[in-house]
């Protein structure tokens, strides 16, 4: 571990000789001594690199061997192709060894990017502005509740019930420390909100709507007439990046806050973390957003830049009072995500999400073809992912696609919906590996 | 490069920089999949770009950012320590990359164990009993300490009475801000005139409305909380909680734990501490470690073993909830493993004793030249103050002034208790060289501020762009490249001036030969 | 950084920079083991440096240095094109890398599968039979390739007549060089006022004696040898064997074959045409093709197949043996395999016909400019000539100037035909924007040529050193850090001055803000 | 893989127009017809990105997983612990996308670590002078002789039989093109160089001789007095690098000339390419030295830089004159060398060195203990490598090894060695798995 210390015994003595001292324990003579005391070592001997990487791979190859499941899970996070430069501008050391660039004119490659991928998410979004990133898609929902809650003073929201069960989560335990109430609005026959219970709880007392498309069902949600019937109380989304290279953005309908999971966009599944929460919302709120934003400006001879503004929402400055006690955030996760985005571009991001839909819509039209199989919500518009009706508890189904090579989806029951399995697709899945899931799945529910 | 210039500069309509395979199934009209009314008819206005326009346009940006492989990084309170390249490669080995959150336990021994021997670790770091890894950073965590102090009272029936969180005013600001989220009232003590907590302030605040105390320690002036003992008892004995902000942790990792000091809730910063990369803002990790009478209250799930075997515990009644989708920054937390188990006990105790060396070494090498409000022994860091110079120099002159010299500027304007606050934190990674090297920096701009204050005021010098104009920045806010300018930027023949050297152009003909670069 | 600073400059006694596991054995003395007269007494002197230090040291030399990705690389007969990040994944797989040599056809059945299939495509884009994939880089291809016609004609007893390799003067230095190692007289044949061989020339020097040919098609100076089939024609009819340096076949890959061109042995830089990286001077690759007659004669072993089993084939009683201590450089293989296969076809074709297609136009707005000595047609690189443009003026003042516009020179000086040589080839992955700012810089310079000839003489200006002088390190070469001075270097302090920005020091106070970096 | 060219069709016709031309056919009118006519597609199809990766995973499966062997390969190519810092710095696209750098302005990167790599080369070897890389260990050895040959004239060569048998190969391929005579010297009962038999074949036509320690066997030969003995001749020795951090350099025992396989130095066994031949002579000799070469000088104003310097050995400038045909070379090989080197630095070599000389002494003790096994040359002092005698021929072993997880060796029974088997150790292997390859070595041999 010495690698990581420079100093020597030589310099170690030359500097406690200019400081002063005698011995290193005298740098730690203001700590009472009978903490000092009190310290128990962890019992660690201190390994070399090549132990430790020989250790860490054991470790490692504790999990499943990714390379020999075909996976078809789905449910907030998502297995997508990561692009090799991606990957390699990530490693780049200028980048991810520095920090929040406080120090605007030595920090110009994170702020650039910064500005480019908020340019990029309002652009996906439909929004005005956006910040550089929040923890991740379900504290970003969070988030735009406490905001929401800031521009309304209101405390009561309306939570669509099909957004994903731990954004719930989520959302339940930060508005019982805000002390918001929340009130669930069911999905109807087709899984998708019931527009008629949310019109019905509108009322001069709510902040806003919480609303998640896809749905955690995968059903797209169709936003149209939600803004208008929310009047005052504002309009919170939450999307799938990559849908929207299809999708109609919520900002068209009027969404006042616009968040999502930007994992997806460049980011390994990484057993869940770190995620990558997006936030936009409409120039008008911009003052209550939360989080770090970067804007363009000017040095003395007008030459272009790009700073860390509008801080007087943060923290650091205004404390108690800030738009949220943020501050490091997913910046890395969100760098990869300019990257992504600025690698598909303008076309392939519609081509990468059509390639997708039409993946998906392969594999549900042949599931349900299957005996015994049918699609949960059979009308409901999809994208990427789709529930599905099965002969059999899917606990028993996916056990044994596991024994064949499959991650076959996501287990419902848990969440209340009997025989219930959640299918997501992603463009690494070949026809032949849709193919195999349902041939397979054929087999185990005989 | 072109000061500015983004990746929507460069390119041109058609261009991209990843193909996609070309579908290979059946394929029906979209409008066939999905009405259309829900589907987008204008394509984002994303870049256009070929794969090496990509590339060079980010390898030139790379160029003009400052991180600790650049150079020494100084800033305060945030531990820029090296970060170790070992961490990068088990963070990125495929079982743990790849695995997906839901692929159920058996599936994920691996990395249940990894966050389980984590745990552990940070647990015997800390000196208490239980352990959340949930937090995504620390501002998270002390968000979630907030939450088990509010939980707790909530539980005992004596929420109502239990408003009040205490904090001193040395503290950083997610700690008014966590604590305000909460619900809680923020009450700021004073400090004294060593920079400590007013022990005689605190005890006027003291009473049944107080739900915890919020500290740092060592404070943000970098000096240990002599009177902490005193501090936690008078808590306790009021019903309260002590929260520890771990944010200066490095300085006694190894030698001293929270835990003894009476502290019933810790939140590490993975990121800082245990070096895992900062990312140029996160993400970072920030687990809480709590005492027994906090533990009930903690997220869902836990990770737990029995019997050699490792899941994750979803059955606790009395849970605060969830904070984040899954179970944190499980990529940062593979990071904090790799490094603390490099280090073992020897190598940590190095660490505090190293960078609390190299503090107090800068500390005393700066003291004749640089106002110091707070001469004591310190800990990781040392605040100055930038005041009086010299007339019209301020703190931020000086901080920029040291990016012409190589550095990277120190933490500025915090705490605020002290005015044009320079928080210096070299961490225990900087060499004495290049140490010694830094302080002749600062040596030098004294001088400068005095002969040449011009210099200070204009600086930086020998960065792409000049000083940036923040008031500017806030007042007009530009936050993105305006719509109409996406697209017609790239029609522009000028934007792919290459980045090396990375200038607007030629020299003048009448510049003479110059030694940038 | 400081100029000129290594990284025995960095560090004290007693650093280092990887940890090492303690032995998990018994351990003897070494001296037990092996005798103390093999024993090293001093220790080498490498460096003493922590972890932080040697990245920062190579984090600083990277930024002073040029490379495909920092901008426009034009430089000729190296085909510096874009190098797909995609390769350097591929090539990482573990199972490619950390695959020995050693470990058996049937552990590698991947290796050889891809050796084999990627022999395949390169016999097919060069119209040949057979192929070795051992040597290591061009120049290792040729020697290979005259290695074949020698021991063909020993083998039919003519070796002590065919002394004679003939080639173009406009040949690459490795041609000539190659032929002579391989024991043949190299005979140089002129170029006529096309800038192609001269036939008549040619004619007069071919006869019994001649072993065969060595042409570059499209030749150095970019141009396609019009004579090709009458010039194969007539060696074949002398009883020669013709040889092709693929050095240039970025030009027509995926149109052309040179085996159509009478051609019998092909060598390919797969670091040019297959867009493996250069890597600062190789790792490269340069298999050999060659026609039915001389496949007898390569190198042991080959790639086979049966039945869908791959083999090494080592039973060629008449191979010249061995150039390659195994079967040449596998990871570059996996990298040229990687790209062929993401071009297909199509994509082939669109490399030779944009890399043709920015030649040309470079050509036809730089020639109002510059002296173009042949003006033709070209294919994927155009040779000017620096002569005239001002009193005193050379090509290598054009060249260092090109640097301080963001570029990488051309090639200079070569081909030798063409006095003041500026050799340029933009590859087909610069974009029309790059080239068109390098054609401006091209412009521009020639103004300042006439209006300010020092700023050429000069030049370059915006880089860390300026130009370095060749002649003195060719009079008193300094090829190492002298032995005494590895170790008193570490003791100076100012060694880890930090390299960010790559100045030397702060700006004098004089100076003016700066708008480099 | 349009990715990679930027054109757009628009980009075409404009530049297409600025030429004069109006087809991109045009552009090849000078390529006769026929031969155009003749072309032949190859029959592929493009592959995008995420195919393309597929598709490689796929070949790479094909061959052996490396994790789930664990192996004691050598002769030659040894599987080394490469640190982290070295693979990181290895892409820094600075770097690895340059080229040679004739440009040394726009090139000290890599004409510093150039400079740094001789120096370390030197001090390694004990010697004056080294180049900045060879193809690999092998034709350096063969170069070295084409340079002996050069400097003295001379056309006869000696060549040890314990040479590495591939390098023999090289070294006759390259001696019978360069019509050279070459002389095998045998090695006695303990393995090593016949000292006599050399002795006997010293004469005034001698070039030089060419040795190797430790030889194919793992044997250190004793390089004391070969010099004196050789006279005029060149005394070239091949050495495994990682060795000279414990024995004494063959510089020390007048070597003219010495080289070696830098592999081991931070590279990858790559299935046995790139390797990195390394190169380092007498100072007398520089001149005929093949290579490049950095060397230190000075710009107008003193400041020190960089440059490739002696250019005039070279076939650019001196063509069919040249000491070398060599252009590309392994430089970015020779770059991780470098780190290597730096990263483990003084201290760090010896105590490498160190342990792997305990590990193969404690397999070599272990195995020779067993019934039906002994050292093959059990005098005879190594470092890395052992040759051991079986019970049974090591092809049975190796294979049911094999089964059990072992690549337990080469075989030599190819080269003449009946029943023996050359076992290497490198610092990866822990005690636990030296412990293994015994255990099963007995199991397997009953
Ligand atoms: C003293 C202190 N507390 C808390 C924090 C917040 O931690 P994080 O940025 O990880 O949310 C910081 C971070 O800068 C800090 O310096
Ligand atoms: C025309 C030509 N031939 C041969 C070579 C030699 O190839 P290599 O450098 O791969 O040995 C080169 C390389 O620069 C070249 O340009």
């Amino acid at each position: 571990m010495s690698e990581f210390i420079p100093h020597t015994p030589e310099d170690q003595r030359a500097m406690l000789q200019a400081i002063g001292l005698r011995s290193i324990e005298e740098l730690f003579a203001d700590i009472p001594d009978e903490i000092l005391k009190r310290y128990a070592p962890l019992g660690l001997k201190p390994l070399s690199e090549l132990e430790v990487k020989q250790l860490l791979t054991q470790i490692a190859s504790e999990n499943l061997d990714p390379t020999r499941y075909v996976s078809f899970l789905g449910g907030g996070v998502y297995d997508h192709y990561i692009p090799s430069v991606v990957s390699h501008l990530m490693l780049r050391s200028e980048f991810f060894t520095s920090y929040t660039p406080y120090q605007a004119e030595a920090s110009q490659g994170t702020l650039t990017w910064m500005f480019e991928f908020q340019t990029m998410i309002c652009e996906l979004m439909g929004m005005d502005v956006a910040n550089a990133s929040m923890y991740d898609g379900g504290s970003a929902l969070a988030e735009a509740m406490l905001m929401a809650r800031n521009i309304t003073e209101k405390k009561r929201f309306l939570v669509a019930r099909s957004l994903h069960p731990h954004y719930r989560q989520i959302i339940n335990t930060y508005a019982w420390a805000a002390g918001l109430e929340l009130i669930e609005i069911p999905y109807d026959s087709n899984g998708q909100l019931d527009k008629g219970s949310l019109k019905a709880h509108v009322t001069n007392e709510l902040g806003g709507a919480l609303v998640q498309t896809p749905n955690f069902f995968g059903i797209i949600e169709d936003l149209s007439n939600l803004k208008s019937t929310l009047g005052e109380a504002l309009l919170c989304v939450s999307v799938h990046p990559i849908s929207l290279g299809i999708l109609r953005p919520p900002g068209e309908f009027g969404a006042d806050i616009v968040v999502g999971e930007g994992q997806v966009l460049g980011n390994a599944p990484n057993f869940g973390g770190p995620l990558l929460g997006l936030f936009a919302c409409k120039q008008a709120h911009l003052r209550k957003m939360p989080g770090r934003i970067s804007g363009r400006t000017t040095d003395a001879q007008g030459r272009v830049g790009y700073i860390l503004t509008l801080q007087a929402r943060e923290q650091h400055i205004r404390r108690a009072k800030a738009t949220s006690n943020i501050c490091t955030n997913q910046a890395l996760c969100a760098f990869a995500a300019t990257l992504y985005l600025g690698l598909l571009g303008k076309r392939g991001l519609r081509r990468l999400a059509e390639l997708i839909t039409q993946k998906a819509h392969y594999l549900a039209y042949q599931i349900q073809s299957l005996r015994g199989f049918s699609l949960k919500w059979p009308k409901a518009p999809f994208f990427n992912e789709f529930a599905v009706q099965t002969p059999i508890p899917p606990a028993k189904l996916l056990e044994r696609l596991r024994d064949r090579g499959y991650l076959g989806g996501l287990d419902l029951e848990p969440y209340g919906h009997k025989r219930t399995l959640l299918i997501a697709v992603t463009e690494k899945r070949t026809r032949e590996e849709l193919d195999g899931l349902v041939a397979a799945l054929k087999e185990v529910s005989r | 490069m072109r000061p500015g210039e983004t990746i929507f500069d460069r390119g041109a309509p058609g261009r991209y920089g990843l193909s996609l395979p070309e579908p290979d199934l059946p394929s029906r009209p979209i409008e066939e999949l999905i009405p259309k009314e829900l589907l987008r008819r204008d394509d984002p206005e994303l870049p256009e770009v070929s794969q090496i326009e990509l590339v060079r346009h980010y390898t030139a940006l790379a160029h003009i950012n400052f991180g600790v492989d650049t150079g020494p990084y100084p800033l305060g309170s945030c531990t820029m320590k090296y970060n170790p390249r070992i961490s990068e490669e088990t963070a990125r080995l495929p079982q743990f990359a790849l695995s997906h959150p839901w692929q159920g336990e058996t599936l994920s021994q691996g990395n249940l164990r990894l966050m389980y021997e984590l745990g552990e670790l940070l647990k015997k770091i800390a000196g208490l009993s239980e352990i959340s890894l949930q937090p995504a950073a620390g501002a998270h965590g002390e968000f979630l300490g907030m939450l088990l102090i509010k939980r707790y009272f909530e539980d005992q029936g004596e929420l109502a009475r239990r408003r009040k969180i205490l904090l001193p005013d040395s503290a950083h600001g997610t700690n008014p801000a966590s604590a305000h989220i909460a619900g809680f009232e923020v009450i700021e003590i004073p400090s004294d005139a060593r920079g400590m907590v007013d022990l005689e302030a605190l005890r006027k605040n003291v009473d049944e409305s107080v739900a915890g105390i919020m500290l740092t320690v060592p404070n943000t002036l970098g000096l240990f909380e002599e009177d902490i003992l005193d501090i936690t008892e008078l808590i306790h004995e009021a019903g309260g909680f002590c929260y520890f902000d771990g944010a200066n942790l490095n300085s006694i990792v190894g030698r001293a734990r929270p835990g003894d000091f009476g502290v019933d809730i810790v939140h590490f910063n993975l990121h800082k501490t245990f070096s895992t990369p900062h990312g140029g803002g996160g993400p970072g990790a920030g687990p809480v470690a709590v005492g027994e009478k906090l533990a009930p209250y903690l997220p869902v799930p836990l990770v737990k073993q029995q019997d050699g075997r490792f899941y994750l515990e979803y059955d606790r009644p009395k849970s605060v909830g969830r904070l984040h989708a899954f179970y944190g920054n499980f990529a940062v937390l593979v990071r904090a493993y790799t490094y603390i188990r490099m280090l073992g006990d020897e190598g940590l105790r190095r660490v505090s004793e190293n960078a609390v060396l190299n503090a107090n070494y800068l500390k005393e090498r700066l003291k004749p030249f640089y106002k110091l409000p707070y001469d004591r022994l310190c800990k990781h860091e040392v605040v100055f103050s930038g005041k009086g110079l010299a007339e019209g120099i301020h703190t931020l002159d000086i901080a920029k002034r040291l990016i012409d010299y190589g550095f990277h500027p120190p933490t500025v304007y915090f705490p605020l208790i002290v005015p044009e606050a320079l928080m210096i934190e070299p961490t225990e990674t900087v060499s004495k060289e290049e140490l010694d090297a830094l302080i002749d920096a600062f040596i030098q701009i004294v001088c400068e501020a005095k002969e040449h204050p011009e210099l200070l005021k204009t600086a930086p010098h020998t960065t792409l762009v000049g000083r940036l104009d923040d008031v500017k920045a806030a007042r007009q806010p530009v936050l993105r490249i305006p719509k109409a300018a996406t697209r017609s930027l790239r029609s522009r023949p000028s934007s792919a001036r290459s980045s090396y050297p990375p200038s607007e152009g030629p020299p003048a003909p009448s510049r003479p030969p110059s030694s940038l670069l």
